[in-house]
């Protein structure tokens, strides 16, 4: 397979990510679509390791999902507690600071 | 070190005078203003055959030294400024200030800052003392001064800032052109600027020149000038108009002409023809001006037009004439300022439609107002004469094609000055008392500074030659 | 075409799609179970370049933990498709736009990337043994450190998540 | 590499803290005691690093060299001189009082990461160590909602732009098979790929994140405005000094070669910075928000140093206005935290009140403003310098230094806020003999920058 | 006895500090003593320099540098001054003619409470004018020439209180100030040219070869400093400051504005004699201007009422007299008229200073008459003047008037028969003057009446000195039909030699002193008619439009003084305010509305704010890229 293929793969993959990001209101469904952009990333890095023959980049991506998972924790935690709070999770709800 | 000690002493007289938090402080700031006058004095005649300098490395990763160089012109303005204060300070002794101590903090430090700017021979610390000096005179005039202060101040200072930046930026620009250990000394930024080619030179000039421009101030930069001189307190007037203005002539003067000789070549009729719409311009405005204070200041931009126009007239007895006439204008202009804030304090306003008869109420302060003004108006036989005849003989011989054109429209200035100062003169001094409180003439230390001012008027306009000969030397280097 | 190649397309298109779908779906739910596909079709285009490994983790760590995390909190929250409002249309599609050209910018830059082809032969890098030794020896640090992480992480969910 | 264990370990130490102590203010001693031993710590690496070396650790993961180090060093004094100034303010934010000193010390770990990382993925790991604390922190004080969104939003937008930085590390790593500094280094002029170039603007735009310059600021506001304010104080300082740092860093050893790959972009980012910070400010009635904005300005002026990375006046500008950026703004924070009213009504009158009080923030403002005598002219200088340097940045200089014009409009108004304008500006608590101590030292510190940076870069 | 010609300005200037220094605390009297004595002191010490000049032993032109004035590079100016011929005899006059008015002052301005003060003025008056004329160079020259328009100013202004007062003496210094600049170009232009302002190197140089110059640099010159002239001696165009001068004190108005300052200008251009002997052009203009102005002045003065002010005007039509001689080249003969006009018109003004005494300030002629009665001295004093000033053979002003007429007849028939109706006018209005004052019925109030007196004798004998001096002062310089020997040309021939009146036949010299006196006799009698019943009926046609002085003043004011205001107003309102500032302020404006709209973009969605992220990075993307290929 050209390296090509996965690198379109990936960064359209990304772009989804991105345009979740800017489609949805739900905060939950926009944290979703950032960890769609760090698949995208990581699959790209397994095409490029697989092209260099090289294990660092899985590794690489090895720490990619350790860190999601570290950020996934206090993510949820953080929308949690805004939930608490305000009973939604909806971004636009978030406008108390502003200009 | 004698160099040091002159900026020194100012700055930790200021810095003590803001812990004493009492009264005394006045009687600090002048005493500290007499130790520096008289170090001066010293300095001055140590310097007056050839100059003094001193330097040691300051921030060497830069290439920035902390060196002083006393030349005939540093000495002479530091002369006028070391004079300047402590006549302000005696002449106020008697008025009473909201917080003494941080008003006469400010001051000295401003004055530590002045005397920094006409002494230091390299650029960085130049821009350094540049900014001292006006840090202070910011907080000067918006803490004491008049209603508008706070927005007027503001806008001086931004206005100001916004040229020290871009003569910032001129400097820095200069100074990464040059290759050695001192980056930032004069000669090394010198040799730079020479070395730029023509094109470049003419974009630097006016990034550095916009700085002297506005503190001048020149033309169409000067509009925050009538403002703050008008809503400062009248000490902190004076040390901007006498003293501050001199700053922009004296970098010129220093740390233009010499350093970017072809940029100043070409737009040296640009910035004449502004100096010369300044004089009238600023001269007309003088005659319809009812504030005492608005009017001095534009007789000031007038003043300063000649000044300027005369710098880059590029002739030797113009270069000369401007140093007679920056020494001589710091001090008819201290007493035209020191007799306004007597006005005001004895008629509580400055409104000359109000005004009148003072020749009658205080004839001592109705004389020596005749006699600053004369001297404002450049009389023979006064001080303002010499520097005046010898600036229009400078802007007559200048290099440039309309040099005679130039000469001829500045001296409309001279008779418009006479127009708005006699004026003044009619409007204060002449005139009714019957709806004026009678007021007390001068007190002892009111007649003191003002003799002091006169006395220089009447010395140096019969017989300038010590002033003369103290700047020749620099005259000669700057226009051969 | 052989079944290398179709496996490829597959996953690709499954890939793609049940991305969309992650974005279009409006019930939240339905939005997790599509992004769970998702890794899935990584994950199979993961056991395609050899990287075994990596598939596994990714379906046990993402699709199995962090995406079934997702699902507590949704379902915790009693989030159904109503209650999401939908963004302005003009809004939906600046993103989409915006998300579009960045594409397209990217894809304009690297098209002239020097076409090479991945290599079916396995070398075996991404197997177990490989990378635990690359992971102990050239990266020990980053994976010591990465306890920090892990150390704030737990800070965090005792700061934000206990009542005060 | 002693300074990043010991960092770790104080840190858990303060997490053990939090179980076995009560008393909150024993808990902040603590702290600040670990601090200082952490300081010392920092000083013997930096006795021990040779001038002009650096120290591999971990198959060059990371390499501490001289800069590094001394950059680690002044940030842990700055570091210690925020605790000092803002404990008890930090003790007022909630009740876990020794979990945001663990959080400290492990962003203090992250910052150590990012002067000396080597290799992208400590670049990234770095990043992370330093942002997820700072999620927690900006939302550290549960009792009110605007900390919660300043969370919220900092969380969902590190997040993508940790997307962003790692779809420009993977394709930097796809140009050129390797994730060290060293190796990005052979990056060359003629052949760089499109590929390399696409991974330097995805690196450069997650980073420009990082220091909040536009158009990846627009966090910065709500952030800084909503979390707690003496966290605030923190994150516009050591962490974004650091983010400058790892910024720098990476374009100087990896990228400086192909300078002009990035420049035009770094410029107009610059330019945006600039202007979106300072003309923002203007209209701000909040100083708290007025000095995130001010800090985005900053920023652009930082970025000067990014531009002109290869000159020797970057890299001592860089630390210079570090220090001095940082020190000034910890100041006015310790000053506005003093205020019950942080909008600028709140300062009318503070000088009368306050006398000492209001000369302290006088000099940290005229130090944001970049005025001589302050370390933040020094600063501006620095990298002003360094840009024009470059010689082709001369626009930009002139550009930037209009905007530092306009600057002054925002910051006097504090100052005439406090000296020239008749108010009660209330306390939110007393001032301390301590307080005063700790002001006028950092005062000190502000002008000793301003006329001796020499002092802050011996052997660089 | 010339190495201490710096004691003559050096009197006045103890007499001016003494009295300026203690002016409160001195008794008036004293003040009057020391201001008057350290007058005489100059004139003793000038008589001796003038016989020393005047003796055969005197060789050429002495200097005598006191120190060093400017010396800027190239510039060396001394301050020094020059004894010879011409300064000589102006300082005989000056300090002369102001000594005889010290002495009247002593009494004409005893009851005024300011009087010390007077003095101190009229000490530094003195001093500043034998600066002009002592002066070795120009810059010399030009420190009296301003210095004696200070002391004008403040002589005019002396009773301050009264606003019309200094409102004059602020015009005469603003005129005198306009004229200064020309005379200050013209130095610049020496100094540029030849690098020395001195007379004597100044002089030495204009022939010579090496320094090459067009005859337009010497027209150019000679202009410039005959605008200073214009300004100092009121001629055309600033002709109108010295009618409003007369706000002063009497005894000034003699000193300044008829005997001495007002002839500063004719002293300079004699003095620049030999510059002007190359400005053809220029004499022409001098002539033309001389001309015009003593037509000019002469016709307004035949309608006014005011003594002082028909004086004030024959004075600029007399100055314009001396101007005609200058501009035909007769140098010497404008300096005799100097002389001459100094004692006449000093005469005459001190006499209706002494009629105005009597009259408690009236100056108003239609007001008086029938005054010979009451103060004889004055009256034949006055007549003397009068007969003087109009020429009637015998008087020193025929012969000096007689001189002019005759070199102006010699240059242009068409500038003799002007000077000719002038004449005639001067006779006429002098006479109008005289027949109003002295004879006739006295037409003022009866308080008046009763307060009519002679006056003392401190002011009388002075008018006597100069009725003596106006007889006796013609005779040194006789036509050359009566004596061959004009002993004032031959004492002024080694300074004012280059030039000569052309030598007129006998007879044509006869017949135009005959057709002069003639006229001169007619109009007196014309003047004495038209006196016999005075008519002051309101003025129609041309006689309002002469009363009004031919609406000058008006005219500077709508042409000059308004629109000049009126421009200042403009600057000041839209320039100034609306435009410069505002421009600035409108920066800073547009600052603050740039940030209010800037700031709206800060909208607290986190959805807008990720777009802008994406849409910025988007951009920098394509403009990264675009700029790489």
């Amino acid at each position: 397979m050209p390296i090509q293929y996965y690198l379109f793969l990936s960064m359209a993959l990304f772009c989804i990510g991105i345009m979740g990001t800017l489609m949805r209101r739900n905060a939950i469904i926009i944290f979703m679509c950032i960890e769609l952009m760090l698949n995208a990333v990581n699959l790209l890095l397994v095409a490029f390791s697989k092209m260099y023959g090289d294990a660092s980049a899985q590794v690489f991506v090895f720490f990619i999902m350790v860190v999601a998972a570290a950020e996934v924790s206090v993510g949820l935690a953080v929308i949690v507690m805004m939930y608490r709070k305000v009973h939604s999770v909806d971004i636009n709800i978030l406008n108390r600071l502003k200009h | 070190m004698m160099l040091t000690l002159i900026i020194l002493i100012p700055l930790l007289a200021g810095i003590f005078a803001f812990m004493m938090k009492s009264e005394g402080a006045k009687g600090l700031a002048l005493a500290s203003s007499l130790i520096t006058l008289g170090i001066v004095a010293w300095a001055s005649c140590e310097a007056y055959n050839a100059p003094v300098s001193f330097s040691i490395p300051w921030i060497p990763s830069l290439g920035a030294g902390f060196s002083l160089m006393a030349d005939g012109m540093s000495t002479m303005l530091c002369l006028l400024t070391a004079i300047v204060v402590p006549v302000v300070i005696i002449t106020n002794w008697n008025k009473t200030v909201d917080k003494p101590w941080s008003f006469y903090g400010f001051m000295l430090l401003s004055q530590a800052g002045l005397l920094g700017v006409f002494l230091s021979y390299d650029a960085l610390l130049f821009y350094f003392f540049w900014e001292l000096a006006l840090i202070p005179v910011y907080f000067l005039c918006s803490r004491w001064g008049g209603e508008k202060r706070i927005p007027v101040t503001f806008k001086f200072f931004v206005y100001t800032f916004v040229g020290s930046l871009m003569m910032l930026a001129g400097i820095i620009y200069l100074a990464s052109q040059t290759s050695g250990p001192d980056a930032y000394s004069w000669n090394s930024i010198m040799q730079a600027g020479r070395a730029l080619p023509a094109e470049q030179q003419q974009i630097v000039f006016w990034l550095i020149f916009i700085a002297f421009a506005i503190k001048m101030p020149i033309f169409p930069f000067h509009t925050w000038q009538p403002d703050t001189y008008e809503q400062s307190p009248t000490p902190v007037t004076i040390i901007l108009s006498a003293l501050m203005v001199k700053m922009g002539l004296f970098a010129v003067l220093r740390w233009l002409l010499p350093v970017l000789p072809q940029g100043v070549a070409f737009w040296s009729n640009t910035v004449i023809i502004l100096s010369i719409i300044g004089i009238v311009y600023a001269s007309l405005l003088a005659i319809v001006q009812t504030d005492l204070k608005r009017l001095v200041a534009y007789s000031s931009i007038a003043h300063m037009g000649l000044m300027s126009a005369a710098a880059f007239s590029s002739s030797n007895v113009g270069m000369h004439g401007i140093m007679v006439q920056m020494f001589n204008h710091g001090i008819n202009i201290t007493g035209m300022w020191l007799i306004v804030s007597m006005v005001e304090n004895r008629w509580g306003t400055r409104d000359m439609t109000k005004l009148g008869g003072m020749a009658t109420a205080a004839p001592k302060m109705a004389i020596a107002l005749v006699i600053i003004s004369l001297a404002n108006i450049a009389l023979p036989l006064t001080n303002g004469f010499i520097g005046e005849f010898m600036l229009f003989n400078g802007l007559f011989q200048g290099a440039s094609p309309y040099h005679i054109t130039f000469m001829v429209i500045a001296g409309l200035g001279v008779i418009l000055g006479a127009v708005y100062t006699l004026n003044m003169v009619q409007r204060t001094a002449y005139g009714n008392t019957t709806d004026m409180v009678i007021a007390k003439d001068l007190t002892a230390n009111e007649y003191l500074g003002l003799f002091i001012i006169i006395g220089i008027i009447l010395i140096l306009g019969v017989y300038p030659k010590p002033l003369l000969d103290m700047t020749a030397g620099i005259a000669r280097v700057l226009v051969p | 075409m052989d079944l290398y190649e179709i496996l490829f397309w597959f996953l690709t298109v499954m890939a793609l799609g049940c991305a969309l779908g992650v974005i279009l779906s409006r019930n939240p739910i339905s939005s997790v179970l599509f992004l769970i596909a998702t890794f899935f079709a990584i994950s199979g285009h993961y056991i395609l370049m050899n990287a075994q490994f990596l598939a596994i983790v990714n379906i046990i760590v993402y699709a199995g933990a962090i995406m079934v995390l997702f699902l507590f909190v949704i379902m915790l929250m009693n989030l159904n498709a109503d209650t999401e409002p939908q963004k302005n249309r003009l809004i939906q599609l600046a993103g989409v736009i915006s998300g579009g050209i960045l594409f397209l910018v990217v894809l304009g830059a690297l098209r002239s990337t020097p076409v090479t082809n991945l290599e079916r032969a396995d070398v075996g890098i991404g197997l177990i043994k490989n990378l635990g030794k690359t992971l102990f020896t050239q990266f020990v640090l980053p994976f010591e450190i990465s306890s920090v992480l892990f150390l704030s992480a737990m800070i965090g969910a005792i700061v934000i998540g206990r009542k005060e | 590499m002693k300074a990043i264990i010991a960092a770790t370990i104080f840190g858990i130490l303060m997490m053990f803290a939090s179980i076995l102590m009560k008393d909150k203010k024993a808990m902040a001693n603590l702290a600040i005691a670990s601090l200082l031993v952490l300081f010392g710590i920092n000083i013997w690496d930096l006795i021990s690093t040779p001038a002009g070396s650096s120290q591999a650790y971990f198959n060059n993961m990371l390499s501490i060299s001289y800069y590094g180090q001394m950059f680690n060093t002044l940030m842990t004094g700055c570091t210690l001189l925020y605790a000092l100034l803002v404990s008890k303010e930090i003790q007022r934010v909630g009740a876990h009082v020794a979990e945001y000193f663990a959080l400290i010390f492990f962003i203090l770990c992250g910052v150590y990461l990012l002067s000396g990382y080597n290799n992208l993925l400590m670049l990234f790991i770095g990043i992370e160590i330093m942002s997820i604390p700072q999620y927690i922190l900006a939302g550290s004080d549960k009792r009110n909602l605007k900390s919660s969104e300043a969370a919220l939003k900092y969380f969902l937008m590190g997040s993508f732009s940790t997307g962003i930085l790692l779809m420009g590390i993977t394709l930097l790593y796809g140009a050129t098979g390797t994730f060290s500094i060293a190796g990005l280094a052979f990056l060359q002029s003629g052949t760089i790929s499109m590929m390399a170039v696409a991974g330097i603007l995805f690196v450069m735009m997650a980073l420009a994140f990082k220091v909040s310059a536009a158009p990846m600021h627009m966090w910065t506001p709500d952030v800084y405005d909503g979390a707690p304010t003496p966290f605030t104080a923190y994150m516009a300082t050591v962490v974004k000094a650091a983010a400058f740092v790892a910024f720098l860093h990476l374009f100087t050893y990896s990228f400086g070669n192909v300078s002009h790959t990035w420049l035009l972009v770094l410029s107009v980012i610059t330019a945006l910075t600039l202007f979106v910070g300072n003309v923002t400010a203007v209209f701000q009635q909040s100083v708290k928000r007025m000095l995130a904005y001010s800090s985005i300005a900053q920023a652009g002026f930082m970025l000067f140093a990014v531009l002109a990375s290869n000159t020797m006046a970057a890299q001592q500008g860089m630390i210079i206005y570090a220090v001095a950026y940082s020190v000034a703004t910890i100041g006015i924070f310790a000053v506005l935290m003093k205020m019950k009213d942080y909008t600028y009504d709140g300062f009318n009158g503070l000088a009368q009140k306050e006398p000492l009080l209001a000369f302290v923030a006088t000099i940290f403002i005229l130090s944001l403003a970049g005025i001589p005598l302050t370390g933040g002219f020094m600063a501006k200088y620095y990298v002003v310098m360094a840009a024009v340097q470059t010689g082709q940045l001369m626009w930009l200089v002139i550009f930037g230094l209009l905007m530092a014009a306009i600057s002054v409009y925002y910051y006097f108004r504090v100052i005439i806020a406090m000296y020239f304008k008749q108010g009660n500006a209330e306390l939110s608590s007393p001032v301390t003999s301590g307080d005063k101590f700790m002001l006028i030292l950092t005062c000190l510190l502000v002008i000793l920058l301003g006329i001796a940076p020499q002092l802050f870069l011996v052997n660089i | 006895m010339t190495q201490l010609v710096y004691l003559i300005p050096l009197f006045p200037l103890i007499g001016f500090l003494i009295n300026g220094i203690f002016w409160r605390k001195m008794p008036k009297n004293l003040g009057g003593i020391i201001g008057s004595l350290t007058v005489l002191a100059s004139f003793i010490v000038s008589l001796g320099i003038f016989f020393e000049v005047k003796s055969d032993t005197f060789q050429g032109p002495v200097v005598i540098q006191l120190f060093e004035f400017i010396n800027s590079g190239r510039m060396v100016i001394p301050f020094a001054f020059q004894v010879d011929a011409l300064s000589s005899l102006f300082l005989l006059i000056i300090t002369g003619v102001g000594f005889l008015i010290h002495v009247y002052s002593t009494s004409y301005m005893h009851d005024d409470e300011g009087m010390v003060k007077y003095f101190a003025y009229l000490n530094l008056f003195v001093f500043s004018m034998l600066l002009l004329v002592l002066g070795s160079n120009y810059l010399v020259m030009f420190i009296g020439w301003e210095g004696v328009g200070l002391c004008s100013y403040l002589l005019i202004g002396f009773w301050y209180k009264n606003r019309d007062y200094t409102n004059a003496a602020k015009k005469a210094f603003v005129m005198n100030r306009i004229g200064d600049l020309g005379f200050l170009v013209g130095m610049l232009l020496i100094l540029l040219n030849y690098g020395t302002l001195s007379y004597q190197e100044f002089f030495g140089h204009l022939g010579s070869a090496h320094i090459p110059v067009s005859n337009n640099l010497y027209n150019w010159i000679a202009i410039c400093l005959f605008i200073g002239a214009t300004g100092k001696s009121a001629q055309i165009p600033l002709f109108t400051w010295l009618p409003d001068a007369m706000a002063g004190p009497t005894p000034v108005s003699a000193l300044i504005h008829a005997a001495t300052m007002v002839t500063a200008g004719i002293y300079m251009i004699a003095r620049s004699g030999a510059l002007y002997s190359l400005a053809p052009m220029a004499l022409n203009i001098v002539v033309i201007i001389g001309t015009a102005t003593a037509l000019l002045a002469a016709s307004i003065a035949i309608k006014q009422y005011d003594i002082k002010k028909v004086l004030a005007y024959s004075t600029v039509s007399q100055l314009g007299f001396m101007f005609i001689a200058l501009g035909v080249g007769a140098y010497t003969t404008a300096v005799f008229h100097v002389m001459t006009h100094a004692f006449f018109k000093a005469l005459l003004f001190l006499g209706s200073g002494s009629v105005i005494h009597a009259m408690g300030g009236e100056q108003d002629i239609r007001k008086m008459g029938g005054l010979g009665k009451h103060m004889r001295t004055t009256q034949i004093t006055f007549l003397i003047g009068c007969l003087a000033i109009s020429g009637i053979p015998g008087f020193s002003g025929f012969f000096s008037k007689d001189e002019i007429l005759a070199a102006a007849y010699a240059h242009n028939p068409v500038i003799y028969y002007c000077g000719l109706i002038g004449a005639m006018m001067t006779a006429f209005y002098m006479f109008r003057l005289y027949f109003l004052t002295f004879s006739g019925k006295f037409r003022g109030t009866e308080d008046q009446h009763h307060h009519l007196h002679e006056s003392p004798a401190a002011m009388t004998i002075p008018l006597v000195v100069l009725a003596i001096l106006a007889i006796v002062g013609g005779y040194i310089g006789l036509p050359a039909v009566i004596s061959e020997h004009h002993a004032l040309a031959a004492f002024l021939h080694p300074v004012v030699s280059n030039f000569d009146p052309r030598e007129l036949e006998h007879g044509t010299e006869w017949m135009l002193m005959g057709v002069s006196v003639g006229a001169v006799v007619i109009m007196i009698i014309l003047a004495f008619a038209r006196t016999k019943t005075p008519n002051f009926s309101p003025n129609t046609g041309l006689a309002k439009v002469l009363e009004d002085k031919w609406y000058v003043d008006e005219l500077y004011d709508a042409v000059i003084v308004r629109p000049m205001a009126g421009l200042s107003r403009l600057f000041d309102r839209f320039v100034e305010r609306s435009g410069i500032d505002g421009f600035v302020n409108g920066i800073g404006k547009s600052v603050r509305w740039t940030s209010d709209r800037v700031r709206l973009v800060q909208s607290g969605q986190v959805g807008s704010y990720i777009f802008a992220m994406v849409l910025g990075m988007v951009l920098l993307f394509i403009l990264g890229f675009f700029w790489l290929s």
